[in-house]
């Protein structure tokens, strides 16, 4: 059963350094309060595994949390590159970062065979470049018809992190709009916290909605606006001006650092 | 219809409008995001109404009217027919082989359409980290066709790719803002159509390899009145906090 | 795009002798509209695919229209025994079936490679049993690590056929309530026919509905009440007297040919 | 609470009254048709009104008011708080880890648990051809305990199974109408408690191998009213067309 908590205090419950980490969503309900957490509680050595790393991460990263990245693509949706990420991998700066990376129906897949407790997921890919070489696949043979396709290995991250619009006050979770990935990495992690909007007295069945039982998830937290400057359907929208804005802030080391301390270290509210 | 002077238009217009041309009424279209999203949602603003757009956002038959910015943009969400996971469009949409027409762009195309959108320079110590694969490998592998849309330069054009990320075997054509490339003979792309006020020459001298032409290049038309009236009308929101 | 025809227009054209067809439905909107035709149409030497094969298989048997059965529950859900299948089976009446069963868990995996264009789909399980000695089933193991896993054989039908709520005039069909595999049939198969309640102008989006694409259907077909006894949520219950019924009249041969002749082929309806 | 003579209750009763005292509020509980669903929804009207139950038509917290026939009826999906593909519901529900108890029945087990549901006599020409094993297996190997429920009759326990369809490895107990048997050494079922005026040599009896019986088998208390009354309110809805 999920206990109802602090954003703060589930961070720092359930997530320690050197833990592969996914925060998931897909444009769509990225977690960024809970980023934001790690951040401030100085996490460090995360491998962080995303299919979109997002700002989020260009934040993580530049701020030292990571050692490693999963991933499948890494820019900044419609604006260009996440200059963070670039200089960690081009510079090493502020310190080197190891890659994995897939294409995202490989990793999508592979987020499927964790929450399915498979250690594998099989896609007909990977074949034909020089990814294959560069990440962790591997062949397998069909047992029927002898094609080969490729094998992914299971996601089974130690903490799955994810943002929803409602919780009731059992912990039962829904959201609703674009639902990428967010169901399989709550099921697939060791540990999951679930920022949420709101808590509400009863969640009601919606279209295109996804239910996560109380039982699936170990910690909620309320997080107004938790996911911006990605959106929550139906609470507010993607803020794009920020994306764009992004990329002047991050493009220097100083400036970025800055803005970090000022926004996420002492949190101070971005100019509306 | 009125066609319109060269000046009139930008060269990313003129890939927009070539692009969507080439798009059938009822196509089944996965999109991303930029001039590829701008092509598909020009066709269903004039000759292709009924053109179908999946994002790999899990959106199905979404008809934004203005252009998202990201692939999963909420607009895209509220006008679609249906709303699945990620794992299910790659899976059951996309590998499962119901998308007509795969859009992608790159970093670098080589002659035989093949991309890269990994890194420029070596993998271990890229001089330019790049985005990386996204759906573009099942994208190409998974589509019945494949519209590259590029613009048109000699450092995109390259002898030979820093990396392969995308095997070029589903391109049929290959959209710049100077014309048209299609595979002809053992897959190498070949130009068979400029674009307004372009010549051969100039396709050659912004092409990397030593660009084969056709005998006698189509001149496509330049937009019309039309066209260009619903492309600007597609105009991406601006950058404010949009409430919804 | 979906043609708009009748049930039998639809059969007709779409199901041949010798096909294996799949009519799915858990429990929920099981097509029998479209069973009862096959049977008036006279369809022989079907591989007939469902996961329970409930009455509308019972009936398929007992008329022979049927030379193999690929299952994983055969039964008459909560009344007992589905009596021609096991006269089939049994006495070989009206003619030997030849079985290939599963386990539910194996056969939704085949009907999801099915529909995901993947020659396999991978289960923990046939193990320990002796089961696996009597299907379609390998052992595969997983390149990462070492696990031997079961896989077993996507299910790619020529023709799948499912009954929905509605369908707009354009041929996108939207069904809601339990939706079984429902979308995995339609996508796996290489024709398919829906069979609908009504025809309506605008398909409103609903909590747990599955969308399916005109351009991913083959034909649809009006047959309003079209899954009686089972059920379609939001039109009509389950007949579950009808369900209790069936098993004294499926009990005899004769007793059976007279109904089926009757409600059946000369289509007199059942007394309310 | 008052307890109930024997002759006012059936032994299927007391079978479903001695599975439910053993369900805890707040358990997953993965649930076939018959007995099983009796019992947990008996368990979630008395004492564990939180015990969540999974049926495998996809239905993930379900709270019917009446015993539903079927697997799939339509009370099952509206009383849900989420209803899920049969696909998903195996992959990521079941085989995903998250049930805590699952509940079988079979035509025969054997003393370590094996279940068969496939046939009497042999594969190939049976004298019974049962149903076979719909979600049986991957119930037993998925869910961490297994609960089977089922007559106490020498015909159903037997020293050698005509066909193994799921393996008892995760079985922890037994409940029929006589007693309740749990694994000892070795796996080996032993019976560990009697229902009233049910005595070890009659549960012998019934027994196909030689029954192994626990030093001092437990006494099972009767059902109490407060049991009975809400267990027969559960009463399967009649066989008429439910209009909804």
């Amino acid at each position: 059963m999920a206990e109802i908590v602090s954003v703060a205090e589930a961070v720092e419950e359930l997530v320690r350094d050197g833990d592969a980490v996914a925060l998931e969503g897909f444009t769509h309900l990225i977690p960024y309060a809970a980023g934001h957490e790690l951040i401030r509680q100085g996490r460090r050595d995360l491998t962080l595994v995303r299919m979109t790393p997002d700002i989020v991460y260009d934040q993580l990263i530049g701020m030292g949390c990571a050692r490693k990245l999963v991933f499948s693509w890494g820019g900044n949706p419609g604006v260009g590159s996440l200059h963070r990420l670039r200089d960690a991998v081009e510079h090493g700066w502020p310190e080197p970062l190891k890659l994995e990376e897939h294409s995202h129906a490989g990793m999508a897949a592979a987020y499927a065979a964790g929450a399915a407790k498979l250690p594998f997921g099989v896609v007909r890919g990977y074949e034909g470049n020089d990814l294959a070489a560069r990440t962790r696949v591997a062949r397998i043979r069909c047992p029927f018809t002898g094609e080969q396709l490729a094998a992914v290995p299971a996601i089974r991250p130690e903490v799955g992190l994810v943002h929803a619009q409602q919780a009731d006050r059992e912990g039962n979770v829904l959201l609703w709009g674009i639902p990428g990935v967010q169901k399989e990495v709550v099921l697939a992690s060791r540990r999951s916290i679930v920022t949420v909007e709101e808590v509400v007295s009863r969640l009601e069945p919606r279209p295109n909605a996804v239910f996560l039982p109380s039982w699936t998830v170990t910690a909620v937290a309320v997080a107004p606006r938790g996911a911006h400057p990605s959106y929550a359907h139906g609470y507010y929208g993607r803020d794009n001006g920020f994306y764009e804005r992004w990329d002047e802030i991050s493009r220097d080391r100083e400036r970025f650092r800055n803005w970090m301390a000022r926004h996420v270290l002492e949190r101070e509210p971005l100019p509306v | 219809m009125t066609q319109v002077e060269a000046a009139a238009y930008t060269g990313d217009e003129m890939m927009a409008v070539a692009a969507a041309r080439r798009l059938r009424n009822g196509m089944v279209c996965f999109v991303g995001i930029g001039l590829p999203s701008q092509a598909a949602n020009l066709a269903r603003a004039t000759h292709a109404p009924n053109c179908v757009l999946v994002y790999e956002s899990g959106t199905i038959g979404a008809k934004p009217t203005h252009l998202p910015l990201s692939i999963g943009d909420g607009e895209l969400a509220e006008t679609a027919d249906a709303v699945v996971s990620v794992p299910e469009i790659f899976g059951y949409w996309l590998q499962g082989g119901w998308i007509d027409i795969g859009f992608l762009s790159a970093a670098q195309i080589d002659r035989h359409g093949n991309l890269n959108s990994t890194v420029i320079g070596s993998y271990e110590s890229p001089r330019v980290r790049l985005p990386g694969a996204g759906g573009a490998p099942e994208i190409a592998a998974g589509c019945r066709e494949t519209f590259v849309m590029l613009r048109h330069e000699s450092r995109a054009f390259v002898e030979k790719l820093d990396f392969l990320t995308t095997p070029g075997k589903g391109v049929t054509c290959v959209v710049t803002d100077l014309g048209v490339l299609e595979p002809a003979d053992r897959g190498e792309l070949m130009l068979t159509e400029l674009h307004p006020g372009v010549t051969a020459d100039e396709a050659r001298g912004a092409t990397g390899w030593d660009l084969r032409v056709s005998d006698d290049p189509r001149q496509g038309k330049p937009p019309n009145r039309d066209e260009l009236a619903a492309l600007r009308a597609l105009k991406p929101p601006n950058g404010d906090t949009v409430a919804r």
